[in-house]
């Protein structure tokens, strides 16, 4: 596959797009872990949601 | 399940957690599929080889509208129905809108170079999408500038309902004004007028960033539903310790 | 009606009192088109080239810095719980006030503009088109930048945030504010499009600045 | 005329502040909500002004004007008096009058009325806390509306001023009227206290 | 320590407010300053605090730090509470022990104190009135200075609030503080009263 | 010294949660750089020209946006009266004020300007050049403006003055900075002539600007 004298370009755009979706996945990733992890601490840290469940809980 | 359930955050959460695995394997295989044959498409017989930057900024524009859309629709829920799962959908829509909306104007100035000789040009099209960008993250600045979720809620609601103007704008100004940039070739009156080599693979990719979208924006709703979970229980624990 | 007339009597009396919003933008506006000869040079045939677009950007920006507390002032001593309170529909109470907030800041611009307009080099034909265009154009942004205001309430927030929201916004006016002005200058094309394009923005700015900006603040109390 | 919540909620700022709340006040009555700091008072004042919308539960009320909504028969007399600084005294009372009631009484009269009569012509930037409060009382007397929501009405009022504020709502209580007062002091007034519970 | 002021005319906007008035406390003294709304008793206190220069005579500190004038050993708590809604109670209350002290007091454990411990980390947009006055009432306590000018201390406080800050006044009054109040309500400590006469 | 550190904190603190971060000032200047080319035409040589101008005009109002109330917001809760009563000088507190200001206001400004200049289409040695008289300018931005912001609140009802005061105090900054940037782009002149008056007038509005703040809060107070 001969892409010509724009390859460059083309090229580009992939992985331009390939890196921005990584990092928006990523970061949404990490953002779950965070989430969890904070709430975990305060599980551990004796609060209880109104239902009475446990704060990690669904 | 019904829609009533759904407004229930906890039973949203278990649904999300059910489908997730499905959406993303869906959207892994459907972008694969697009890639490789937007990697076999044939050369335009103009444009050469940079017609392939076609398949990911025609997606990531169409995206880019898209998601405004969906942001003004969870407006109305916060605004009319003070639906609680409506400001969740419209904040976390928010970043991704904006990802897209980078994309396609860096992928559209990156094909504008080889095709009009310049990576930009203040036109209609362009113009607007770029006021598109702009707004995208003045609302994400007002979702991080408040702290009460609710109050930024309804502040971004009004903002985005106003800015939905600009969507047609966005979407009639290569009809309403002389511009560089192309018409539409796809969704048009009387059906598109892309050849199919490269109609198939632009709609395999469409559906497989939209399938993107979804799951992205599923996933970033069950942290934001986490988050306040977090706040919620910060409060309480700041007045039990009282 | 009372209600209304009394809005925009005591609008337009603070501001005239107090000073502040109403001279300083017209002093803003002053400031931009002063700088533009030293920044351009002193080559007068850019100078007039690029009047019209200088004018409407100083209108612009001096909009922006003095709509900031349409609003949040009101808040703060607690009158807008009692507009809201009113039988005045919210909507009507906030056109009042953007009403009076361009009594009183958007038309001494206007009136500023033909002294500008020298210092621009611009002649008696170009300035008068400028300052009809300006005389269209600068409601609609008060009634845009009235948005803003009202979410900076809700928002317990103002300065530049309240900037970065509405100036996206209000870019459409510019645009055709400024064509409509080249047109009538120098421009193959013709005045009344763009003119006419500015005048429905206006319109259109005048019904959904005060919807949006009523909801905002219906919204946003506490 | 009656004026009644039932199990009213309040949420603010993400947390619960009163839940369950009933109460009722008819033509006549005082209903002096009491609490301690933070229990949700001004919170309940401003709800029934519709300054706030209630998470649960609803207030109504019967035997007022059926086109007018209870906001718009209601006056709320808040910690921030509604006084521009740069207008004078009769300024802002005259501005008040033409926007919440058109027709109605006299700004001057009403001034004499709370003991301002000598200072129409300061500018409210010149006024006492008490010359403030005065000021913000004769509001409620220039437009004739049926509901007064009061919060802490008589902070830095001095004795004198105490007694015609009393007198005042007397008034406006033999006229059919209805009051809703938070506060710490007592009225001065005899009246059914409505207790609010919860933090300081 | 002895506080006194001597032939002390005030003006304000062009009007005379008081002439002419003397007064003094000392270590352990509370001085309620008391009259009729728009007597001159908040100008008296902002006077003392240096933030009115008097139209004659002179106000004086006696046995205080030297090197330091009348206002930096005078806490001065007004209507206007110093409060910044976008800080939190805790940033709220260390700012002024930094600003107004440096070294002194623990802001959490003055926060206890005047019952606002559960609240630290709120914003102070979302306090109640009452709540907000107990704020300003920690920065008396967050730094020590002998001087106290209160405005009005008790509004808004509930009974609670009320009892804890008599209790913050007569500690203060124990380590030989001087407190000067103005006021409407009984202080509910035993005070000398400064009478002011004049307008309502 | 903790006392002014204090000060220095609250205050950016505050700014940042009130206007929203640091980001939103990037990306105010964004928006008003991404405004120029709609009224002024796609112009790319006639934009590299304006560049300095646009860069200089959005920071002069990033800063009026936010200066104006720089003393009346602590004036209007009551904290003024406790600085003014502090230990600490006025004088020393209105300059941390208004560093804090600046560090808030002007430096992230300061910090996008090289984003900018691409946008603009200047190059690197001129967005240097810009983002330097921006470093030396922008504090006689704010040291000036401050001065307006006292007389507001001693003048209560006289925001007039404030408005004929200060903007023209603050012209020559805005010349002597574009005539700066521009002789460094494109000018016969030299750079280091506009360049040493700029860092001139910068020094003496740090001296004058704390001075006559505090000179003029402390007859203002009432
Ligand atoms: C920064 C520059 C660009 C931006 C912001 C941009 C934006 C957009 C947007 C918003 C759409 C969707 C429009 C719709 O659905 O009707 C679109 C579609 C499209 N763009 Fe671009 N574009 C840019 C540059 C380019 C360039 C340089 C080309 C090619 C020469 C191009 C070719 C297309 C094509 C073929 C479509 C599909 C139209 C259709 O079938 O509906 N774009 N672009
Ligand atoms: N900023 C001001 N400018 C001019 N005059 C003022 C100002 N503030 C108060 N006055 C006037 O000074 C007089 C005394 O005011 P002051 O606030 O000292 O009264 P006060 O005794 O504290 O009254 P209150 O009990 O109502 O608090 C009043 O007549 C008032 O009108
Ligand atoms: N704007 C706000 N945002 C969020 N929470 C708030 C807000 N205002 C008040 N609150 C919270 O709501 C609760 C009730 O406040 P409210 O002002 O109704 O109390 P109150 O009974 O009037 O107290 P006070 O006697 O001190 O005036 C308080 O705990 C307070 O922290
Ligand atoms: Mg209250
Ligand atoms: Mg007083």
């Amino acid at each position: 596959m001969s892409l010509g004298p724009y390859a460059s370009f083309v090229v580009t755009s992939y992985t331009l797009v390939a890196a921005i979706v990584l990092v928006l996945i990523v970061w949404i990733a990490v953002d779950y872990r965070h989430q969890k992890a904070r709430l975990r601490e305060l599980e551990s840290s004796g609060v209880t949601r109104r239902s009475g469940r446990q704060a990690t809980d669904i | 399940m019904t829609l009533i359930d759904l407004a229930n955050p906890t039973k949203f959460l278990a649904l999300t957690a059910r489908v997730l695995p499905w959406l993303t394997g869906a959207t892994a295989i459907l972008l694969l599929v697009g890639f490789y044959q937007a990697a076999m498409a044939p050369d335009d017989y103009q444009q050469g080889a940079t017609v392939k930057i076609m398949f990911v900024h025609v997606p990531n524009a169409w995206l880019s509208m898209f998601v405004w859309g969906v942001m003004s629709i969870a407006a109305l829920g916060t605004l009319v129905w003070r639906h609680p799962l409506a400001d969740v959908a419209a904040k976390a829509a928010a970043p991704i809108g904006a990802a897209f909306t980078f994309l396609a104007l860096v992928t559209g100035s990156l094909w504008g170079r080889p095709m009009w000789g310049t990576y930009w040009e203040w036109d209609a099209r362009l113009t607007s999408v770029l006021i598109l960008f702009l707004m995208y993250l003045g609302l994400m600045a007002l979702w991080r500038a408040v702290e009460d979720p609710s109050r930024a809620a309804r502040a971004a609601a009004v903002l985005t309902l106003v800015g939905a103007i600009n969507l047609p704008i966005i979407k009639f100004s290569v009809d309403w004004w002389n511009t560089l940039h192309q018409p539409a070739s796809v969704m048009r009156m009387g059906g598109p007028s892309l050849d199919r080599a490269f109609l198939i693979p632009l709609l395999v990719m469409a559906i497989g960033f939209s399938l993107l979208f979804v799951t992205l924006h599923l996933a970033a709703m069950r942290n934001e539903i986490l988050r306040r979970r977090v706040r919620s229980l910060q409060m309480m624990q700041a007045s039990q310790a009282a | 009606m009372t209600a209304l007339a009394a809005l925009i009597r005591r609008d337009i009396k603070i501001a005239l009192r107090v000073g502040g919003g109403a001279l300083i933008g017209v002093l803003f506006f002053l400031t931009v088109t002063v700088l533009m000869p030293f920044a351009i040079g002193p080559d007068l045939a850019v100078l007039t080239r690029l009047g019209p677009a200088i004018l409407w950007l100083g209108a612009l920006l001096a909009s922006l810095l003095t709509l900031d507390r349409l609003f949040t002032a009101d808040h703060e001593d607690g009158s807008l719980d009692l507009i809201v309170m009113g039988q005045t529909p919210l909507e009507l109470a906030c056109a009042a006030k953007a009403l009076a907030h361009w009594l009183a800041a958007g038309v001494p611009l206007i009136v500023a503009t033909p002294a500008l307009g020298l210092l621009l080099n611009l002649d008696a034909s170009a300035t008068s088109a400028v300052a009809l265009t300006l005389l269209v154009g600068t409601p609609a942004l008060t009634f845009t930048g009235m948005i803003g205001a009202a979410l900076a309430v809700t928002l317990h927030r103002g300065g530049l945030l309240l900037a970065v929201l509405v100036l996206p916004l209000s870019i459409p006016v510019l645009i055709f504010g400024v064509a409509a002005s080249q047109a009538a200058i120098t421009g193959p094309l013709s005045f009344g499009t763009p003119f006419s394009i500015l005048c429905a923005l206006s319109l259109v700015s005048l019904v959904i600045g005060p919807f949006a900006a009523a909801a905002s603040l219906r919204h946003g109390l506490d | 005329m009656r004026l009644s919540g039932r199990q009213i909620s309040c949420i603010r700022g993400g947390r619960g502040v009163f839940a369950g709340l009933d109460f009722e006040a008819s033509s006549g009555d005082v209903l002096a909500v009491v609490g301690p700091n933070g229990s949700g008072k001004t919170s309940l004042l401003r709800l029934i002004a519709g300054l706030l919308v209630p998470a649960a539960g609803s207030v109504l009320l019967d035997g007022g004007e059926a086109e007018r909504t209870l906001p718009e028969q209601a006056h709320y007399l808040g910690h921030r008096d509604a006084l521009k600084p740069a207008l004078s005294v009769r300024e802002n009372l005259s501005f008040w009058r033409d926007f919440l009631g058109g027709a109605a009484g006299d700004a001057e009269q009403c001034l004499t009325a709370v003991g301002l009569g000598h200072a129409t012509h300061l500018p409210a930037a010149y006024l006492s806390a008490g010359q403030r409060r005065r000021l913000s009382i004769a509001r409620l007397l220039v437009v004739r509306r049926p509901v007064w929501l009061l919060d802490e009405p008589t902070s830095a009022l001095d004795t004198a001023g105490h007694k015609l504020f009393v007198g005042i709502m007397r008034e406006h209580l033999a006229s059919g009227g209805i009051i809703v007062a938070a506060t710490h002091t007592p009225l001065g007034i005899e009246a059914r206290e409505l207790r609010m519970g919860g933090p300081a």
